[in-house]
Protein backbone atom coordinates (compact mmCIF):
# COMPACT_ATOMS: atom_id res chain seq x y z
CA UNK A 1 0.00 0.00 0.00
CA UNK A 2 1.34 3.14 -0.67
CA UNK A 3 0.81 6.53 1.33
CA UNK A 4 -0.42 9.35 -1.06
CA UNK A 5 -0.94 12.75 0.94
CA UNK A 6 -3.35 15.57 -0.59
CA UNK A 7 -2.08 19.09 0.36
CA UNK A 8 -4.09 22.43 0.18
CA UNK A 9 -6.97 22.42 -1.89
CA UNK A 10 -6.00 19.11 -3.48
CA UNK A 11 -7.47 17.68 0.01
CA UNK A 12 -10.45 19.24 -1.21
CA UNK A 13 -10.40 17.21 -4.72
CA UNK A 14 -9.37 14.25 -3.12
CA UNK A 15 -12.13 14.10 -0.17
CA UNK A 16 -9.39 13.92 2.52
CA UNK A 17 -5.84 14.97 3.37
CA UNK A 18 -4.15 11.59 2.93
CA UNK A 19 -5.22 8.10 2.58
CA UNK A 20 -3.54 4.02 2.18
CA UNK A 21 -4.01 3.16 -2.06
CA UNK A 22 -3.20 0.13 -3.88
CA UNK A 23 -1.48 1.51 -6.57
CA UNK A 24 -2.21 -1.25 -9.61
CA UNK A 25 0.73 -2.70 -11.01
CA UNK A 26 0.66 -1.02 -14.55
CA UNK A 27 1.06 2.80 -12.71
CA UNK A 28 5.05 3.08 -12.33
CA UNK A 29 5.77 6.59 -12.57
CA UNK A 30 4.25 9.18 -10.88
CA UNK A 31 3.79 11.05 -14.51
CA UNK A 32 0.82 7.57 -14.99
CA UNK A 33 -0.27 8.35 -11.46
CA UNK A 34 -1.61 11.90 -12.22
CA UNK A 35 -3.89 10.89 -14.64
CA UNK A 36 -5.04 7.00 -12.87
CA UNK A 37 -5.52 9.15 -9.64
CA UNK A 38 -7.22 12.08 -11.96
CA UNK A 39 -9.83 9.77 -13.29
CA UNK A 40 -9.96 7.64 -10.11
CA UNK A 41 -11.13 11.07 -7.63
CA UNK A 42 -13.32 12.71 -10.62
CA UNK A 43 -10.62 15.38 -10.13
CA UNK A 44 -11.58 17.31 -13.52
CA UNK A 45 -7.64 17.43 -14.06
CA UNK A 46 -6.61 19.57 -10.79
CA UNK A 47 -3.73 16.26 -10.14
CA UNK A 48 -2.20 16.84 -14.28
CA UNK A 49 -1.97 20.69 -13.30
CA UNK A 50 1.46 21.90 -13.79
CA UNK A 51 1.83 23.89 -10.79
CA UNK A 52 1.04 20.95 -8.71
CA UNK A 53 4.69 18.89 -7.68
CA UNK A 54 4.81 15.62 -6.59
CA UNK A 55 7.00 14.46 -3.49
CA UNK A 56 7.74 10.73 -3.69
CA UNK A 57 9.58 10.04 0.11
CA UNK A 58 9.89 13.55 0.85
CA UNK A 59 11.68 14.41 -2.34
CA UNK A 60 10.69 16.55 -5.13
CA UNK A 61 10.65 14.95 -8.07
CA UNK A 62 9.91 16.17 -11.66
CA UNK A 63 7.86 13.78 -13.95
CA UNK A 64 7.97 10.89 -14.91
CA UNK A 65 9.49 9.80 -11.39
CA UNK A 66 9.24 6.19 -10.58
CA UNK A 67 7.50 5.13 -7.92
CA UNK A 68 7.00 1.87 -6.20
CA UNK A 69 3.83 0.70 -4.35
CA UNK A 70 5.39 0.86 -0.89
CA UNK A 71 6.30 4.79 -1.41
CA UNK A 72 4.67 8.31 -0.14
CA UNK A 73 3.75 10.57 -2.72
CA UNK A 74 2.79 14.01 -1.63
CA UNK A 75 0.51 16.28 -4.01
CA UNK A 76 1.74 19.38 -3.93
CA UNK A 77 -0.45 22.33 -5.11
CA UNK A 78 1.42 25.81 -5.18
CA UNK A 79 3.13 26.43 -1.81
CA UNK A 80 3.28 29.53 0.45
CA UNK A 81 3.58 30.42 4.24
CA UNK A 82 3.72 33.82 6.12
CA UNK B 1 17.17 28.90 15.32
CA UNK B 2 13.68 27.56 13.35
CA UNK B 3 10.79 26.74 15.29
CA UNK B 4 7.26 25.56 13.67
CA UNK B 5 4.40 25.32 16.39
CA UNK B 6 1.01 25.07 16.06
CA UNK B 7 0.47 27.08 19.67
CA UNK B 8 0.21 31.04 19.91
CA UNK B 9 3.46 32.52 20.29
CA UNK B 10 4.67 36.42 21.21
CA UNK B 11 6.82 38.11 18.66
CA UNK B 12 7.80 40.94 21.22
CA UNK B 13 9.04 37.88 23.81
CA UNK B 14 10.81 36.37 21.05
CA UNK B 15 12.34 39.81 20.04
CA UNK B 16 13.62 39.86 23.98
CA UNK B 17 15.11 36.56 23.70
CA UNK B 18 16.67 37.27 20.27
CA UNK B 19 18.48 40.25 21.73
CA UNK B 20 19.92 38.13 24.37
CA UNK B 21 21.10 36.10 22.12
CA UNK B 22 21.76 38.71 19.55
CA UNK B 23 23.75 40.98 22.76
CA UNK B 24 27.04 42.74 20.91
CA UNK B 25 25.30 42.79 16.93
CA UNK B 26 24.96 46.05 16.54
CA UNK B 27 21.57 46.04 14.36
CA UNK B 28 18.76 43.76 14.98
CA UNK B 29 15.88 43.61 12.40
CA UNK B 30 12.62 41.31 12.83
CA UNK B 31 9.94 40.88 10.99
CA UNK B 32 5.86 40.32 12.51
CA UNK B 33 3.47 38.68 10.03
CA UNK B 34 0.03 39.05 11.71
CA UNK B 35 -3.47 37.21 10.40
CA UNK B 36 -5.43 39.63 8.89
CA UNK B 37 -9.38 40.58 9.54
CA UNK B 38 -10.39 41.11 6.10
CA UNK B 39 -9.58 39.42 2.86
CA UNK B 40 -11.01 41.95 -0.10
CA UNK B 41 -14.46 42.87 0.80
CA UNK B 42 -14.92 39.50 3.25
CA UNK B 43 -14.00 39.47 6.86
CA UNK B 44 -11.97 36.60 7.71
CA UNK B 45 -12.64 34.60 10.88
CA UNK B 46 -9.55 32.46 10.81
CA UNK B 47 -6.64 30.96 8.74
CA UNK B 48 -5.63 27.71 8.51
CA UNK B 49 -1.97 26.26 7.73
CA UNK B 50 -0.60 23.08 6.59
CA UNK B 51 2.85 21.64 6.36
CA UNK B 52 4.64 18.64 5.42
CA UNK B 53 7.01 17.57 8.11
CA UNK B 54 10.19 17.12 7.72
CA UNK B 55 10.03 18.79 4.60
CA UNK B 56 8.76 22.19 5.62
CA UNK B 57 11.29 22.09 8.14
CA UNK B 58 14.37 21.29 5.98
CA UNK B 59 13.13 23.99 3.38
CA UNK B 60 13.18 26.61 6.09
CA UNK B 61 16.62 25.40 7.51
CA UNK B 62 18.14 25.36 3.79
CA UNK B 63 16.67 28.86 3.44
CA UNK B 64 18.50 30.12 6.46
CA UNK B 65 22.25 28.78 5.84
CA UNK B 66 21.50 30.48 2.54
CA UNK B 67 20.89 34.20 4.27
CA UNK B 68 23.89 32.96 6.68
CA UNK B 69 25.83 32.34 3.76
CA UNK B 70 25.00 35.69 1.38
CA UNK B 71 25.44 37.58 4.60
CA UNK B 72 27.59 38.15 7.65
CA UNK B 73 24.34 37.53 9.73
CA UNK B 74 25.57 37.06 14.57
CA UNK B 75 22.21 35.38 15.06
CA UNK B 76 18.63 34.27 13.35
CA UNK B 77 15.37 33.12 14.61
CA UNK B 78 12.45 32.17 12.47
CA UNK B 79 9.14 30.96 14.09
CA UNK B 80 5.90 29.80 12.26
CA UNK B 81 2.89 28.98 13.29
CA UNK B 82 0.98 25.93 12.03
CA UNK B 83 -3.09 24.82 12.45
CA UNK B 84 -5.85 27.16 13.31
CA UNK B 85 -5.20 30.61 14.17
CA UNK B 86 -7.62 33.73 14.11
CA UNK B 87 -7.47 37.26 13.50
CA UNK B 88 -4.72 39.20 14.49
CA UNK B 89 -2.72 36.12 15.82
CA UNK B 90 1.29 36.54 14.56
CA UNK B 91 1.44 33.80 12.07
CA UNK B 92 5.39 34.18 11.31
CA UNK B 93 8.23 35.92 12.85
CA UNK B 94 11.56 36.49 11.42
CA UNK B 95 14.71 38.00 13.36
CA UNK B 96 18.40 38.96 11.56
CA UNK B 97 21.40 40.50 13.45
CA UNK B 98 24.38 41.85 12.39
CA UNK B 99 26.94 44.25 12.41
CA UNK B 100 25.66 45.69 9.51
CA UNK B 101 22.21 47.35 9.25
CA UNK B 102 21.57 46.69 5.97
CA UNK B 103 23.02 43.04 6.05
CA UNK B 104 20.01 42.30 9.05
CA UNK B 105 17.60 44.24 6.28
CA UNK B 106 18.15 42.53 3.30
CA UNK B 107 18.29 38.87 4.94
CA UNK B 108 15.05 39.46 6.69
CA UNK B 109 13.22 40.72 3.69
CA UNK B 110 14.81 37.79 2.33
CA UNK B 111 13.71 34.97 4.13
CA UNK B 112 10.58 36.40 3.89
CA UNK B 113 10.02 36.31 0.57
CA UNK B 114 11.29 32.37 1.19
CA UNK B 115 8.70 31.80 3.33
CA UNK B 116 5.84 33.45 1.05
CA UNK B 117 6.64 31.93 -2.25
CA UNK B 118 8.73 28.86 -1.17
CA UNK B 119 8.19 27.65 2.21
CA UNK B 120 6.35 24.17 2.09
CA UNK B 121 2.71 25.73 3.97
CA UNK B 122 -0.50 25.80 2.19
CA UNK B 123 -2.96 28.05 3.44
CA UNK B 124 -6.78 28.56 4.05
CA UNK B 125 -8.41 31.62 4.82
CA UNK B 126 -12.08 31.11 6.60
CA UNK B 127 -14.97 33.88 6.05
CA UNK B 128 -18.33 34.37 6.16
CA UNK B 129 -18.55 33.51 2.68
CA UNK B 130 -16.70 30.42 2.28
CA UNK B 131 -13.41 28.67 3.07
CA UNK B 132 -10.59 29.12 0.17
CA UNK B 133 -7.03 28.04 -0.34
CA UNK B 134 -4.45 30.92 -0.92
CA UNK B 135 -1.48 30.79 -3.11
CA UNK B 136 0.85 33.34 -3.42
CA UNK B 137 0.07 36.27 -5.57
CA UNK B 138 2.46 37.29 -8.67
CA UNK B 139 3.70 40.09 -6.69
CA UNK B 140 5.34 37.81 -4.09
CA UNK B 141 7.16 35.32 -7.22
CA UNK B 142 8.30 38.78 -7.94
CA UNK B 143 9.29 40.01 -4.92
CA UNK B 144 11.16 36.35 -4.32
CA UNK B 145 12.96 36.72 -7.84
CA UNK B 146 14.85 39.61 -6.90
CA UNK B 147 17.36 37.51 -4.74
CA UNK B 148 18.52 35.36 -8.03
CA UNK B 149 22.31 35.75 -7.95
CA UNK B 150 21.91 38.10 -11.06
CA UNK B 151 19.17 40.03 -9.66
CA UNK B 152 20.46 40.89 -6.38
CA UNK B 153 24.06 42.07 -8.47
CA UNK B 154 21.55 44.54 -10.67
CA UNK B 155 19.90 45.63 -7.76
CA UNK B 156 22.84 46.38 -5.88
CA UNK B 157 24.22 48.19 -8.63
CA UNK B 158 21.01 50.19 -9.28
CA UNK B 159 20.79 50.71 -5.78
CA UNK B 160 24.45 52.65 -5.35
CA UNK B 161 24.53 54.43 -8.58
CA UNK C 1 5.08 58.67 17.89
CA UNK C 2 8.52 59.67 18.22
CA UNK C 3 10.35 59.67 21.56
CA UNK C 4 13.65 60.85 22.54
CA UNK C 5 15.20 59.34 25.69
CA UNK C 6 18.08 59.81 27.65
CA UNK C 7 17.04 56.92 29.80
CA UNK C 8 17.09 53.11 28.55
CA UNK C 9 14.33 51.55 26.93
CA UNK C 10 13.34 48.35 25.95
CA UNK C 11 12.88 47.35 22.11
CA UNK C 12 10.56 44.31 22.84
CA UNK C 13 8.65 46.00 25.19
CA UNK C 14 8.26 48.46 22.52
CA UNK C 15 7.38 46.17 20.41
CA UNK C 16 4.44 44.89 22.28
CA UNK C 17 2.98 47.98 22.55
CA UNK C 18 3.16 48.70 19.07
CA UNK C 19 1.57 45.31 18.25
CA UNK C 20 -1.22 46.45 19.78
CA UNK C 21 -1.62 50.02 17.76
CA UNK C 22 -0.70 48.10 14.95
CA UNK C 23 -3.57 45.45 15.46
CA UNK C 24 -5.09 43.98 12.27
CA UNK C 25 -1.90 45.68 10.23
CA UNK C 26 -0.59 42.38 8.55
CA UNK C 27 3.14 43.08 8.66
CA UNK C 28 5.64 44.45 11.40
CA UNK C 29 8.82 45.18 10.66
CA UNK C 30 11.45 46.44 13.64
CA UNK C 31 14.62 47.58 13.76
CA UNK C 32 16.98 48.34 16.72
CA UNK C 33 20.34 49.20 16.72
CA UNK C 34 22.41 48.60 19.74
CA UNK C 35 25.66 50.19 21.22
CA UNK C 36 28.60 48.58 19.66
CA UNK C 37 31.55 46.74 22.19
CA UNK C 38 34.12 47.49 19.75
CA UNK C 39 35.19 49.87 16.90
CA UNK C 40 37.68 48.46 14.75
CA UNK C 41 40.28 47.27 17.23
CA UNK C 42 39.24 49.07 20.29
CA UNK C 43 36.70 48.11 23.34
CA UNK C 44 33.89 50.55 23.36
CA UNK C 45 33.66 51.60 26.76
CA UNK C 46 30.33 53.76 26.20
CA UNK C 47 28.51 56.63 23.83
CA UNK C 48 27.06 60.14 23.96
CA UNK C 49 24.70 61.11 21.89
CA UNK C 50 24.18 64.93 21.56
CA UNK C 51 20.88 65.92 20.29
CA UNK C 52 19.69 69.80 19.03
CA UNK C 53 15.74 70.37 20.33
CA UNK C 54 13.93 70.61 18.86
CA UNK C 55 15.43 70.49 16.11
CA UNK C 56 16.19 67.57 16.21
CA UNK C 57 12.75 65.85 16.88
CA UNK C 58 11.42 68.03 14.03
CA UNK C 59 13.37 66.73 11.35
CA UNK C 60 12.49 63.15 12.49
CA UNK C 61 8.65 63.99 12.38
CA UNK C 62 9.40 65.22 9.24
CA UNK C 63 10.96 61.75 7.99
CA UNK C 64 8.25 60.40 9.19
CA UNK C 65 5.46 62.21 7.84
CA UNK C 66 7.43 61.77 4.19
CA UNK C 67 7.22 57.45 4.78
CA UNK C 68 3.92 58.07 5.66
CA UNK C 69 3.19 59.94 2.02
CA UNK C 70 5.80 57.38 0.24
CA UNK C 71 4.14 54.03 1.72
CA UNK C 72 0.54 53.10 2.77
CA UNK C 73 1.89 52.59 6.63
CA UNK C 74 -0.82 51.79 9.50
CA UNK C 75 1.74 52.79 12.42
CA UNK C 76 4.87 53.70 12.78
CA UNK C 77 6.82 54.31 16.16
CA UNK C 78 10.53 55.75 17.00
CA UNK C 79 12.63 55.82 19.84
CA UNK C 80 15.86 57.43 20.11
CA UNK C 81 18.20 57.26 23.29
CA UNK C 82 20.28 60.40 23.91
CA UNK C 83 23.04 61.53 26.69
CA UNK C 84 25.40 58.75 27.78
CA UNK C 85 25.29 54.80 27.35
CA UNK C 86 26.70 51.53 27.50
CA UNK C 87 27.58 48.30 25.18
CA UNK C 88 24.63 46.45 24.32
CA UNK C 89 22.24 49.81 25.17
CA UNK C 90 19.71 50.14 22.75
CA UNK C 91 20.27 53.21 20.85
CA UNK C 92 17.72 53.98 18.59
CA UNK C 93 14.14 51.59 17.81
CA UNK C 94 11.75 52.27 14.49
CA UNK C 95 9.17 49.82 13.84
CA UNK C 96 6.66 50.38 10.90
CA UNK C 97 3.32 48.93 10.18
CA UNK C 98 1.61 48.36 7.11
CA UNK C 99 -0.55 45.85 5.23
CA UNK C 100 1.60 45.20 2.65
CA UNK C 101 5.19 43.64 3.81
CA UNK C 102 6.70 45.40 1.09
CA UNK C 103 5.87 49.03 2.42
CA UNK C 104 7.22 47.57 5.80
CA UNK C 105 10.53 46.90 5.11
CA UNK C 106 11.43 49.67 3.14
CA UNK C 107 9.56 52.33 5.11
CA UNK C 108 12.03 50.99 8.04
CA UNK C 109 14.95 51.39 5.76
CA UNK C 110 13.96 54.55 4.87
CA UNK C 111 13.75 55.88 8.01
CA UNK C 112 17.10 54.62 9.35
CA UNK C 113 18.79 56.02 6.55
CA UNK C 114 17.22 59.24 7.97
CA UNK C 115 18.26 59.17 11.12
CA UNK C 116 22.10 57.19 10.34
CA UNK C 117 22.65 60.53 8.14
CA UNK C 118 19.93 63.43 8.31
CA UNK C 119 18.76 63.48 11.99
CA UNK C 120 20.34 66.37 14.18
CA UNK C 121 22.36 64.04 16.35
CA UNK C 122 26.01 64.11 17.58
CA UNK C 123 27.86 60.67 18.34
CA UNK C 124 30.94 60.45 20.83
CA UNK C 125 32.33 56.55 21.76
CA UNK C 126 34.55 56.58 24.61
CA UNK C 127 37.08 54.31 23.79
CA UNK C 128 40.54 52.97 26.31
CA UNK C 129 42.53 54.62 23.69
CA UNK C 130 40.47 57.97 24.01
CA UNK C 131 37.37 59.53 22.69
CA UNK C 132 36.28 60.56 19.11
CA UNK C 133 33.45 61.64 17.59
CA UNK C 134 31.86 59.66 14.73
CA UNK C 135 30.20 60.60 11.76
CA UNK C 136 28.62 59.01 8.77
CA UNK C 137 30.90 57.13 6.70
CA UNK C 138 30.17 57.10 2.67
CA UNK C 139 28.32 53.95 3.07
CA UNK C 140 25.69 56.06 4.76
CA UNK C 141 25.60 58.43 2.75
CA UNK C 142 25.33 55.83 -0.38
CA UNK C 143 22.48 53.96 1.36
CA UNK C 144 20.50 56.94 2.06
CA UNK C 145 20.44 58.47 -1.59
CA UNK C 146 18.75 55.66 -2.47
CA UNK C 147 15.41 57.19 -1.72
CA UNK C 148 15.65 60.51 -3.67
CA UNK C 149 12.57 59.69 -6.12
CA UNK C 150 15.10 59.17 -9.00
CA UNK C 151 17.24 56.40 -7.26
CA UNK C 152 14.11 54.70 -6.12
CA UNK C 153 12.24 54.48 -9.35
CA UNK C 154 15.56 53.10 -10.82
CA UNK C 155 15.93 50.73 -7.91
CA UNK C 156 12.25 49.81 -8.15
CA UNK C 157 12.76 49.01 -11.84
CA UNK C 158 15.64 46.83 -11.02
CA UNK C 159 14.21 44.55 -8.42
CA UNK C 160 11.16 43.72 -10.39
CA UNK C 161 12.66 42.79 -13.71
CA UNK D 1 24.52 89.18 23.75
CA UNK D 2 24.12 86.10 21.44
CA UNK D 3 24.09 82.29 22.07
CA UNK D 4 26.17 80.22 20.47
CA UNK D 5 26.27 76.77 20.10
CA UNK D 6 28.89 74.35 19.91
CA UNK D 7 28.33 70.84 18.61
CA UNK D 8 29.89 67.73 18.16
CA UNK D 9 33.67 67.65 17.90
CA UNK D 10 33.21 72.03 17.63
CA UNK D 11 32.18 71.84 21.43
CA UNK D 12 36.46 70.58 21.94
CA UNK D 13 37.51 73.47 19.27
CA UNK D 14 35.69 75.81 21.21
CA UNK D 15 36.51 74.41 24.23
CA UNK D 16 32.51 74.49 25.57
CA UNK D 17 29.24 73.90 24.06
CA UNK D 18 27.75 76.61 24.96
CA UNK D 19 27.94 80.46 25.18
CA UNK D 20 26.69 83.85 25.81
CA UNK D 21 28.66 86.45 23.15
CA UNK D 22 29.13 90.14 22.23
CA UNK D 23 29.51 89.80 18.44
CA UNK D 24 31.55 92.52 17.10
CA UNK D 25 29.01 95.26 15.56
CA UNK D 26 31.40 94.78 12.12
CA UNK D 27 30.34 90.80 11.95
CA UNK D 28 26.79 91.19 10.55
CA UNK D 29 26.43 87.46 8.58
CA UNK D 30 27.49 84.28 9.27
CA UNK D 31 30.17 83.94 6.93
CA UNK D 32 32.00 86.58 8.78
CA UNK D 33 30.67 85.14 12.59
CA UNK D 34 33.21 81.97 10.91
CA UNK D 35 35.94 84.27 10.26
CA UNK D 36 35.82 86.15 13.22
CA UNK D 37 35.48 83.09 15.61
CA UNK D 38 38.16 80.30 13.73
CA UNK D 39 40.62 83.63 14.54
CA UNK D 40 38.97 83.92 18.28
CA UNK D 41 39.03 80.49 19.15
CA UNK D 42 42.44 79.43 17.38
CA UNK D 43 40.50 76.93 15.54
CA UNK D 44 42.89 76.20 12.60
CA UNK D 45 39.86 76.41 9.86
CA UNK D 46 37.37 74.21 11.77
CA UNK D 47 34.80 77.05 11.70
CA UNK D 48 35.44 77.67 7.88
CA UNK D 49 34.89 73.85 7.09
CA UNK D 50 32.04 73.39 4.46
CA UNK D 51 30.67 70.73 6.04
CA UNK D 52 29.82 72.50 8.93
CA UNK D 53 26.77 74.29 8.66
CA UNK D 54 25.70 76.93 10.91
CA UNK D 55 21.78 77.36 12.04
CA UNK D 56 20.13 80.75 13.07
CA UNK D 57 17.17 80.35 15.37
CA UNK D 58 16.85 76.63 14.80
CA UNK D 59 16.86 76.83 11.04
CA UNK D 60 19.85 76.06 9.04
CA UNK D 61 21.03 78.49 6.70
CA UNK D 62 23.44 79.03 3.59
CA UNK D 63 26.62 81.15 4.17
CA UNK D 64 26.36 84.32 4.38
CA UNK D 65 23.04 84.59 6.33
CA UNK D 66 22.56 88.02 8.15
CA UNK D 67 22.48 87.73 12.11
CA UNK D 68 21.65 90.03 14.71
CA UNK D 69 23.14 90.57 18.11
CA UNK D 70 20.53 88.39 20.22
CA UNK D 71 20.66 85.59 17.96
CA UNK D 72 21.04 81.75 18.81
CA UNK D 73 23.32 80.33 16.45
CA UNK D 74 24.57 76.80 16.36
CA UNK D 75 27.85 75.31 14.77
CA UNK D 76 26.89 71.46 13.37
CA UNK D 77 29.01 69.56 12.27
CA UNK D 78 27.75 66.47 9.63
CA UNK D 79 25.02 64.91 12.03
CA UNK D 80 24.28 61.45 12.22
CA UNK D 81 22.58 59.24 14.71
CA UNK D 82 21.19 55.48 15.31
Amino acid sequence: MADILYFGRLGDVAGTGAEKLDIPATITDTAALRRWLDVEKSAGGAFLEASVRLAVNSEIVVDPHPISPSDEIAFMPPVGGG
Amino acid sequence: MITLTPSPFSPSEALADFEKEARGAGAIVSFTGLVRDRAGDADVDGLHLQAYSPMTENGIEKAAADARQRWPLTALRIIHRTGDMGPFEPIVFVATASAHRRAAFEAADFLMDYLKTEAVFWKREFTKTGNRWIEPRAEDYSDSARWTQTNMETDRNARHK
